[in-house]
């Protein structure tokens, strides 16, 4: 396992303080694996102590003793509040809207959050087959908001057209005559900012930029026309308190971290 | 960037997601049956009470009574006697329910007097099949704008309620030719009130023996009453994460009430007062001797507790159970 | 509790010991409460000894230590083999297509099976307001085969017109185009005799009758133009064996024979 | 008065339970995983194998593979190793799942080799999302003819799959407005495999911990087989009723198979092989060697038990777990 120098901030803790933070005031999470999982633990031992972790496994309010390696973990199922059966986790916890935030990750992202997880190239004979929804589609669909934590912030991830829409913002729900839940993306994390969009009929737009970042940066890193916000903030970076906490109780093992 | 601006925009969301009581510890759910049929039982309201034969709320139907609660919708798919005593009292003016009987012990006088004379006012009454409620229930918790079932074809009950409508499958059928189907719509109670064994603090809420639709009635609705024979520890709960049917996120107060389910049964704790439900075909035939059993057990007792006390040690001794333990399993930890 | 006087067969044992032959063979039954609980006991006892019973409350494979006094009773649960939530038990159990012979009880039944649970008199303004369907809609809706136990055979019960129909057969759901999975009441068991049919298309006929019982005494007690089989059986009284394992066995207590 | 006449005129009546195999004392549900297989799983079938994460049937996969079955259509939430394994050996030809890939651990080689090159064949897949499936599940076990759901509004999956359909509720929504909803169709694979941690002799099985959509899969199918870590004693199922996720009449074959999941979990067994989840990645990628380790590890071995005493004892302590056990419940007798 690797050994962060102290003061050096890799790509994963950046990524995962800044998405803890705007776990704030949030109550019920669902949370993939590794980033979505260190964001939330880091949240739990800052700004939201409270917070509950939906798996899409069926497990409510874990209490992992060790840092799951999977969504299904037996970690977290041991001492967890409550495990529910499939049925009732997407049909009453997450359709039936319990969920305020909800973590996706994608290999393409467009400007109003739709996501593609199918394939690269045409879906009937696709360059990359990639692994398909899983639950994305429900998350999306049926949760209060959508955090997106992108590892890579370049135009072919961020794209103007999606090779494949598999998992519709509110937009195109909407222009089908379907209503959404939620909000559907409200933040996009990278390694050069973060976008950010408020709800139905808005684009997302450069809100902040990590120190160091130029807006023009990440407008050439964007495969669309990037709209920016009128005020762009700089993304404080990592706290010793955040990090020390991230390194030291919520990832010791660097299971995540790199 | 403003997370309540962001919130603002999602209209759509059911209100119950943002505003269930809590606190930092949890202890904040925990409260008296008195509040909490103050804080969520509203005149007017649509009132689910469930608990198939197991676990009826009982105590809680009788803090409504106290109250004086007027003008509500009461979901129950089997109503009861705690339904009967409801509606002598005043307190229900539409019923939804798909079994209006005293168990297979007889009549409920009330209910009765009510829908065959008016006597003393009219009774609403929304007719279905146990399956068709259950339905409703799994419709309203997750969200959908109907439930499909094979039920109903051919029957009169769709004449009488407006609400059992056909849709059209849009795959043919078995033989190759388009398939109708009957649906009901979604309910979703203001609040709904059950009772269980047991719970934490926080509202992990398990149940075991008879299930019943306790959990589909609770994500149904806005608002969730669990009334429990006994707060335990998290690390009860915990040890055996499967034994909870409802999760914390979907219950808004606790209340501890011991034998609150009577005449009801409550497995492991305590047995069925088959006297009780007996006796009950006799009392509610006598719209008097209806009035003076309230008077004497729900408006002559101030809560629960007196109830339980009048009723005496004797009497409870007779529905004492023996012990019959699960065999615990491993939940395994990670060495 | 009262004894029964040997030699003398109460109305109660001649329907439970009728009903019990009648189970030879099957697997699964939703059993209501009261006689056909003695049914299906005694049937586990003599013609049926692997049959499960499937009560609507959600139990499977029931071990009761004492004869239950409901459908919910804390006995049956204690010891069962699985005990199944409500959706589960009438969607997968029932509606899946699960169960052989469901039991029902009515106040009113007509030639083809059709029952009334609801009211005597108009649904708006009954002269009685009876429980109504609870899952018997259900039962016969998915149930292979149904049997009716009537306590009382005159005509206001055997009926030409049903005051309301709860639960339909499946002759009138096909006409309302709707296509039921079995063949509605197969079997009416009363203190008179025996009226069956095979299923759809098919009217209730007259195929035995109770010793003593003559098949004009039968269509007198019926409301409607009664059929009757080409050759009628006399239904052989209880044996011996029958009764003494009802008493004995089944029902000591008299919860449910009197 | 014949009982068979009787019964043959319910035409519509699914085959399965005439048939569910049986014997007085139940005995003849237990068989080996090699009889079971050779009984219900028949080239050309519609296999569904679950267990999310969690109990994945990987056994069984393999006893699929060594008998050389042809052209299964498997249906499978989350198709991961043990379906990538079944399509380099030839056993598929479709494929309906919701998540092609190897949990968060890399890829699946052969499964990508068939869908982005028809590479050594074609391989016709079937895309759903998660809920998607879980929905086509609980409409086959409900015997419903579709199942609405609040997804795909938008997506391009309804594009690439014609069973993604929209259904008109009868009812108004929100707006008043008419109200469309997707639905997908019921899936009713000819055999359902699932694994488990325990049964008794008559196929009554008990799950704890992640669950999944193994009852709803059993109860879609018209054969299932149950693989089980042990079989019980009847009174171990029965000290605790509520945990028996599959009653026994949905069930027709019980096969004993300890460590059965493997690279998967059992709850409080034995732990996931995170390594071999890691490592699958590369050994699929690789035709040759994915040839090499099937030759090894699937053709080279007799049935599990040879696989597991292969792995070794010292394999099996790094994944041995501790003990967590549940706290009793007491479901009480009557006195």
């Amino acid at each position: 396992m690797t050994t962060t120098a102290p003061g050096t901030v890799t790509s994963s803790e950046l990524l995962s303080v800044v998405a803890s933070r705007e776990l704030a005031a949030r109550r019920t999470v669902f949370a993939g694996i590794g980033l979505p999982t260190l964001a939330t633990e880091l949240a739990r031992l800052t700004v939201a102590p409270r917070i509950e972790v939906v798996y899409e496994s069926g497990v409510c309010g874990a209490h992992p003793s060790h840092l799951p390696e999977t969504i299904a973990d037996a970690v977290i199922v041991s001492g967890a509040e409550a495990v529910l059966s499939m049925p009732a986790l997407f049909g009453c916890v997450l359709q039936g809207g319990h969920i305020d935030v909800g973590f996706l990750g994608a290999a393409q992202i467009d400007r109003w959050g739709n996501l593609n997880t199918s394939v690269i190239g045409d879906w009937t004979s696709p360059t990359v087959r990639l692994p398909g929804s899983g639950g994305a589609i429900e998350v999306m669909a049926n949760s209060r908001e959508v955090f997106v934590v992108m590892r890579r912030h370049n135009p072919r991830s961020f794209t103007g057209t999606l090779d494949f829409c598999t998992t519709p913002g509110p937009d195109r729900a909407l222009a089908e005559g379907i209503r959404p839940l939620g909000a559907g993306v409200t933040r996009v994390i990278t390694e050069l900012g973060i976008l950010a969009r408020s709800g139905v009929g808005e684009e997302l737009r450069l809100v902040a930029v990590q120190p160091g970042v130029t807006v023009n940066q990440v407008r050439e890193a964007t495969g669309w026309d990037l709209r920016v916000a009128d005020t762009v903030e700089t993304v404080p970076p990592p706290s010793e308190a955040e990090l020390r906490l991230l390194r030291e109780d919520v990832d010791p093992d660097r299971v995540y971290l790199r | 960037m403003d997370a309540d601006t962001v919130r603002a925009t999602s209209t759509h969301f059911p209100r119950s997601t943002v505003e269930r009581t809590d606190t930092a510890d949890g202890a904040g759910k925990v409260m008296s049956m008195k509040e909490a049929v103050a804080a969520f039982v509203h005149d007017g309201a649509t009132v689910s009470i469930e608990g198939f034969t197991h676990l009826v709320p009982t105590a809680a139907g009788h803090e409504i009574i106290r109250q004086g609660r007027k003008d509500l919708t009461v979901v129950r798919m089997t109503a009861d006697i705690v339904v009967d005593q409801m509606i002598a009292a005043g307190c229900v003016s539409r019923l939804v329910s798909s079994f209006v009987g005293n168990s297979s012990a007889g009549s409920l006088g009330e209910l009765r007097r009510r829908i065959e004379r008016a006597d003393p006012a009219p009774l609403a009454f929304e007719e279905y099949s146990h399956y068709g409620m259950v339905c409703r229930y799994l419709a309203g918790s997750q969200r959908l704008p109907f439930y499909p079932l094979r039920s109903y074809g051919g029957s009169d009950l769709p004449s009488v309620n407006s609400d059992l409508r056909k849709v059209t499958s849009p795959y043919p059928g078995p033989d190759r030719k388009p398939e109708q189907i009957y649906v009901v719509p979604p309910v979703n109670p203001d609040v709904t009130i059950i009772h269980a064994q047991r719970a934490d603090r926080r509202g992990n809420t398990q149940i075991w023996g008879l299930t019943g639709i306790q959990a589909e009635a609770v994500y149904a609705a806005d608002k969730a009453v669990v009334v429990v024979e006994e707060i335990v520890e998290d690390e009860v709960v915990r040890s055996d994460p499967n034994r909870t049917l409802v999760p914390s996120h979907a219950v808004d107060a606790v209340v501890v009430c011991p034998r609150g389910a009577h005449p009801s049964f409550a497995q492991g704790y305590y047995d069925r007062d088959n006297d009780f439900y007996r006796a009950w075909s006799h009392i509610s035939k006598d719209p008097e001797r209806l009035r003076a059993w309230l008077a004497e057990w729900v408006y002559g007792t101030a809560d629960h507790a007196e109830y339980v006390a009048k009723l005496g040690a004797d009497f409870w001794a007779g529905l004492a159970v023996g012990e019959a333990l699960s065999e615990p399993v491993n939940y395994g930890r990670r060495l």
